[in-house]
């Protein structure tokens, strides 16, 4: 029944984000009537992977392809390359090509600076000003988004918060486990460090582990960067300040449906930000950001 | 590798395995004499309990694949058992089955894992390196289809905090160490089934022949590496308090190197228990040390690998010229 | 009671409790009834009868690939039988495993040494049996016990020592000494003396004649025939895979034997061609190297020159110096009269030294490659044009050594590790004899090989000295080198201890130089 | 490992190595054949086209794999020359030197990082698993380190278009695969080179005393299988447009997997040219019609494992009922 097919790549189908885009997209495949592939690759880093999936996504003459690029400058030619028999539509990052008939992402360098207020604000709320030691662990090098989320965060507080001093910039190797071992040791050797950014979601969940168990969630806040039960637990007891929290689901869902509309011919919007947002215990009851932390994956 | 005299790893003298111990003991203990010259916090309490909490999970890891090597096989499917294991006791403790079946249920499913390894190798002939490879591969896979590719919290405060504890001043996860190092210590070194591994290893032919039922001896090594695995599984999954299954990628890699550094021989017939402890725990040493000098996260992985070339060098050294 | 009695009598007691049957002596103990071993196609065993009686020394000779071998795993459970009855003490038994062997009280000690390196010599000699207590093994105690059987048996092996240690020889005398101490009612030896020294086969022969007096079945394989006739009872003949005939030691002959076993007669074993002596090829002086010290001879061309010793006397190290294998440490060597030196084992072969290796598993087979492969690997330079190989040509080569040396092989294709013993021997031979060179050095050569093809060999060696080259042939078989050399040196501690012209001192002269006594 | 024929793997009878190069060629086609009945887009050009570069990388890795694996040793860093190359060249070009130098000198790091293998195998006495772990550990470093853990973009049009360029039909990068296949035929089954990894792969004291140079055997093969790695990063820099230190994870598995299904043992002294690439695409199939198929990726790891099982049974079966 369902002939109009749309396969929706994404970047990594082994992480708890990616599966709530897919969920959004799987729900508007079921309202709209779509056939809708779920493809990715099963690292970030998986560049390679990514490509290939996206040719034999395209081989299969689908209706229109839904993709979030794994990384910036490769996916370039290979989306051009796709755009020739196909429209493709991008969602969460961009890609180094013209060739996306339409857009919608979260700006990850956004999401970075975002996460620098966050920290500012949560170590000023302790400590009664924006001064200190800060660190950032990412979880690990050569992902795209996390780059960019690095440059945002760093690019801040260089610029606005001049009283933060960021004295470790580590990379851990993908594990939660190495997350936690970098954040102890981080507490060891620096007794006076008063922030940390994790900038996804195994890292918050290591370097929360590693507040937690050190007991110092009012001494040393904590901005994370997604979210799931465990890191929004860990928000719930104060042991995370606070987590940047993108619109998976809505992208997942509206990638869908803009590309619905593009293969009927329809015209949609050239670019759509669906927009990041700082969650805090203050405002993690509201019925918008609610909706945010506990997306209907199903 | 069948036909090779010159290959096999020179037999060692007696007493040299303690020596070899000694030598290690005293590199391990030089880098924290370093560390402690070069860092203030290195000597802390709380240091020194991280560090023991960061080495634990390999050093177990270790001592499981050890007893593998040892029979010249090899385990590539700890890391993926760790993650999945953990996958199922989340899984179990979300289903609100009691702590003491989950916990048991857990490792009988690294027993299975173990028995199936044993399995292709002895019934259906395959190099250890493949069937093992395979169960990497397959169990991550399933690991990430019970969960959706999310992790699964765990609420089970006793269990999650078991890691954090600390028992007469050293923390638990030690403990744990102390606890799979002593049995494995008489199993190795005084038991008759200890001895069996490191004939099957040197020679499976000549150990058939004397009677030692070689299938059982394969069984067990890798029963007991799975079940290692799925124990330090329950430990991960305590200590980050959640299952998932990507975690623990890559610990197959640190457990080997750490049984490597610790002077067991990759063929087969030369190893002990304290060796692949002090490999792991001199490798946990070297991440600390770096992340306390704060030295850049990839310089880090240079200076691993060039140790393991430097350790496992002057082993080969010192086992040569003892000829 | 000797230690070695007491030993055995432990496992003596366990056995009566598994078995109860026993047989007087003089009955049979065990009876084959068309035993039979099919690999594939290949027919090694085809179906035998044969009867062993209780306490009596059984030898079974026959040429190479007769199926001996394959007999003794059959018995041991190293093996399955296709078909056939195997009966003990009149009942039918499976001997499915090692380990159903071993509780009846049958052991072998096999043709190739089968224990692990790693281990010390004692916890090779209890491996599978371990003395234990609450669990735990009583190291020590096994340690002492080993030691005790071991210097019970004259054998000078320190037991605490990793078996990797030992020279082949040595670890034959510790392979024999555990077979000694579990076959306590049928004890299989195959080729026991391949390895061995006339003195340590003396030493041997003592251990059996003992064991036979404790009422032990001995089964006795070997190629030498002077052995058979010493200690045999009675004597079984296979000739391709099938048992041929059994004779009372007494009512036999070696001819009989020898007829039976090839089919044909040989009318002289050491056939010693007479070839007048050219120039001197190789001299060596004060050649020294790890294991060997001081070594000054030369070869010329025509012209055998023996190298008698006891293991460990050096000779196969001081092959291996001059072959370039091991760094020398002094001394000097001269080919053609100039003074050359040997930095590998390459050079050694441009210059036109060949080495058969003492070890054919260890150092002179691939054993998992076809035999074609093994035959051609010193010569495919030749076999080359540019970077591919002459494949009609490497063919040709290996086909006609396969030939020559009468290989038992359908094909060039199977591969060395099927080959029986004696064949993978005519391997290592083969391999050389296709390489030609001026100076041969042929360590052990005729190990595990039947009498036939040492005739052949023999006739062989005649062969290259005609062509013009020099052999040196190390053994420790006596009569062989004896009767071959024209010059024999004898080795002791790495040392040439004494020279004497083609049989210019009695056997016995020859014996003492080489114990030093 | 001295005296164990029965671990040894059987040797292959005469034409069994082009018999089991039928059947697996057998089992690829049957593959295609069934994608082709279960799905319209397979058997398209593009499909195909998708397909043949879909297991080029892995299919060239393997070759250079197998080379190593014959001599029973094994070479765990190529998936880590592969990234690190790729950074070379990025590098290279971004820092304005001309392409043909470019790409000579990515080859010639290939060269280089074989050789220090060859050198501690030979030379120190290292298990070949423990040299190419640290390397692997390593070059990882180093590649980020030059990154600075970021990406270098490309923007040579030639060198990033090749990648995606056509020639009579067929992708640029399987004609690659062509070019590397056939030399490398005649190296291993038509030259003595080739009969000489063989040698060395099963005795190689044997193969020393007669007169092969074991040490330049063994040079050889590591420098092979890692220059084979550089050209894959070539053709990977090509492929994604960017330089990055951390591509290519795993594939050092990947190209052990596809050798071993083509019938390469892991104890050396057996195995082919042809082998290892069906292998490669074998499993590039499998990922292609899963992908084809819709198949939940988690279900393609089950599946993988599964199969590599499977297969390398079957080989193990066939080798030991043609004994
Ligand atoms: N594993 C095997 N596969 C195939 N054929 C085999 C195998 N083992 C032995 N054979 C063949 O069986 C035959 C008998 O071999 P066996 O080892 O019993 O000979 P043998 O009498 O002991 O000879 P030798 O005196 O040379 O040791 C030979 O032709 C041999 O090639
Ligand atoms: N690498 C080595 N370094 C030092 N000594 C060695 C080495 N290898 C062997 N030896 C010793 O050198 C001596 C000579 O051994 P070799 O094998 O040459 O004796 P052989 O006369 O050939 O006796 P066999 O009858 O065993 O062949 C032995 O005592 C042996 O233990
Ligand atoms: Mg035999
Ligand atoms: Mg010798």
């Amino acid at each position: 029944a369902q002939d109009v097919t749309i396969p929706i790549i994404v970047k990594d189908t082994t992480s708890f984000y990616w599966q709530i885009v897919l969920a959004g997209a799987r729900q508007a495949g079921k309202d709209l009537g779509v056939n809708v592939p779920e493809l990715g690759a099963q690292s970030e880093a998986d560049i390679n992977g990514q490509i290939s999936i996206l040719e034999n996504a395209v081989a299969g003459s689908p209706a229109a392809v839904v993709i979030s690029p794994t990384e910036f400058k490769a996916l370039g030619k290979p989306v051009d390359e796709a755009a020739q028999s196909v429209p493709v539509i991008g969602i969460d990052s961009s890609a180094d090509s013209k060739a996306f008939t339409s857009f919608l992402t979260t700006d990850n360098v956004e999401g970075g600076r975002i996460a620098a207020d966050g920290l500012a604000a949560a170590i000023k709320a302790t400590t009664g000003k924006e001064e200190g030691e800060i660190a950032i662990i990412t979880s690990l090098p050569g992902v795209g988004s996390l780059d960019q989320r690095r440059e945002g965060f760093l690019d801040q507080v260089a610029t606005k918060y001049p009283g933060l001093k960021v004295i470790a910039d580590k990379y851990a190797d993908g594990q939660a486990t190495t997350g936690l071992n970098i954040m102890t040791d981080l507490i060891t050797a620096n007794p006076d460090l008063v922030g940390v950014f994790a900038s996804n979601l195994i890292m918050a969940q290591g370097v929360g582990q590693a507040i937690a168990e050190n007991k110092l969630g009012d001494k040393i806040r904590v901005i994370g960067f997604d979210s799931d039960d465990k890191t929004v637990g860990f928000l719930k007891e104060g042991v995370l300040a606070g987590l940047v929290v993108q619109d998976p689901y809505r992208m997942g869902y509206d990638g869908i449906k803009t590309a619905l509309a593009v293969s009927k011919g329809e015209k949609v919007e050239a670019f759509v930000d669906t927009g990041a947002n700082l969650v805090t215990q203050e405002n993690m009851a509201d019925p918008k950001i609610d909706a945010l932390l506990n997306p209907k994956v199903d | 590798m069948s036909v090779e005299t010159t290959e096999t790893a020179p037999a060692p003298k007696r007493g040299m395995n303690i020596l070899f111990g000694l030598t290690l003991l005293g590199l391990l203990l030089f880098l924290w004499l370093l560390l402690g010259l070069a860092t203030n916090s290195f000597w802390t309490p709380n240091n020194i309990s991280n560090l023991l909490r960061q080495g634990s999970m390999t050093a177990i890891l270790a001592v499981g694949q050890t007893f593998v090597i040892i029979t010249a096989g090899i385990d590539l499917s700890v890391g993926a058992v760790v993650g999945f294991t953990s996958v199922i006791v989340a899984w179990l403790l979300q289903a609100g089955v009691p702590l003491w079946a989950s916990i048991v249920l857990t490792l009988l499913i690294g027993v299975a894992i173990g028995a199936f390894h044993g399995f292709g190798i002895v019934r259906m002939g395959l190099p250890p390196f493949i069937i093992t490879l395979a169960t990497l591969t397959s169990l991550r896979g399933i690991g990430l289809l019970l969960t959706n590719g999310s992790t699964i919290s765990i609420n089970h405060e006793g269990f999650t905090d078991f890691s954090r504890a600390d028992f007469l001043g050293i923390p638990s996860l030690f403990w744990m160490v102390v606890l799979v190092a002593i049995p494995a210590f008489v199993f190795l070194h005084l038991s008759r089934w200890g001895r069996y591994l490191f004939a099957v290893g040197s020679n499976s032919e000549a150990a058939r022949l004397s009677g030692v039922n070689v299938t059982r001896t394969l069984y067990l090594a890798y029963i007991l590496s799975s079940t290692c695995a799925a124990f330090v599984g329950l430990l991960l999954a305590s200590r980050i308090g959640i299952g998932n299954a990507t975690q623990a990628e890559g610990w197959e890699l640190q457990a080997i190197a750490s049984s490597v550094i610790g002077g067991t021989s990759l063929f087969g017939a030369v190893g002990s228990v304290h060796g692949p402890l002090l490999g792991a725990f001199i490798l946990a040493t070297i991440n600390n040390g770096a992340n306390l000098l704060n030295v850049n996260s990839f310089w880090q992985r240079i200076v691993t690998g060039l140790l393991i070339i430097v350790i496992v060098y002057f082993d080969q050294l010192r086992r040569r010229s003892s000829r | 009671m000797s230690s070695f009695e007491e030993l055995s009598h432990r496992h003596d007691d366990e056995a009566r409790m598994a078995e109860p049957d026993s047989v007087p002596r003089g009955a049979p103990i065990l009876e084959l009834r068309g035993l039979q071993k099919k690999y594939g196609l290949v027919e090694a065993l085809k179906p035998a009868d044969v009867t062993f009686l209780s306490g009596e020394i059984h030898a079974i000779v026959g040429e190479n690939g007769a199926g001996k071998s394959t007999l003794i795993k059959l018995l041991t459970g190293v093996i399955r039988r296709t078909a056939g009855e195997v009966l003990w003490c009149g009942r039918p038994v499976q001997l499915a495993t090692p380990t159903e062997a071993i509780s009846r009280g049958i052991n072998a000690v096999h043709q190739e040494v089968v224990l692990c390196p790693h281990l010390s010599v004692a916890a090779n000699m209890f491996l599978g049996d371990e003395m234990s207590r609450n669990g735990l093994m009583r190291q020590g105690a096994m340690e002492r016990a080993a030691q005790a059987v071991l210097d019970d048996l004259g054998f000078h092996i320190p037991a605490r020592i990793s078996l990797g240690r030992l020279t082949i020889g040595q670890q034959q005398l510790v392979a024999t000494a555990r077979a000694a101490m579990r076959g306590i009612r049928f004890l299989i030896f195959d080729e026991p003396t391949a390895y061995l020294t006339r003195q340590e086969s003396a030493e041997l022969f003592r251990l059996i004649r003992r064991l036979r007096e404790q009422g032990v079945t001995i089964v006795y394989i070997s190629h030498r025939m002077e052995e058979v006739f010493e200690l045999a009872d009675r004597v079984s003949v296979l000739r391709d895979g099938a048992h041929v005939g059994t004779r009372l030691i007494g009512e036999t002959s070696e001819a009989e034997l020898v007829a039976l076993m090839i089919n044909r007669s040989i009318e002289q074993i050491y056939h010693k061609e007479k070839v007048p002596l050219g120039d001197v090829i190789l001299e060596t002086r004060g050649l020294s190297g790890p294991g060997f010290e001081d070594v000054s001879l030369s070869v010329r061309a025509g012209e055998i020159v023996g190298l008698y010793g006891l293991i460990g006397a050096g000779r196969s190290e001081f092959a291996l110096g001059l072959y370039g294998r091991q760094p020398l440490s002094g001394g000097e060597i001269y080919w053609d009269g100039s003074k050359v030196t040997i930095g590998s084992e390459r050079a050694a072969m441009d210059l036109g030294i060949a080495l058969a290796p003492e070890s054919r598993r260890d150092q002179g087979l691939c054993l998992n490659l076809p035999i074609g492969l093994n035959i051609n690997l010193p010569v495919f330079r030749r076999l080359s044009s540019g970077i591919v190989i002459r494949r009609s040509e490497e063919a040709a080569n290996a086909d006609r050594q396969i030939r020559d040396l009468r290989i038992k092989t359908p094909s060039r294709r199977v591969l060395a590790s099927a080959m029986s013993g004696g064949n993978q021997q005519k391997i290592v031979i083969g391999k050389w004899l296709s390489h030609g060179a001026r100076l041969f050095v042929f360590d052990e050569p005729t190990v595990g090989v039947d009498v036939g093809t040492k005739a052949e060999i023999y006739r062989l060696f005649g062969q290259l000295l005609k062509n013009g080259a020099g052999i040196i042939l190390i053994s420790s078989y006596l009569p062989e080198v004896y009767e071959l050399s024209d010059r024999l040196h004898v080795f002791r501690d790495g040392r040439l201890v004494a020279s004497h012209p083609f049989r210019g001192a009695s056997h016995e002269d020859v014996l003492t130089e080489a114990i030093g006594i």
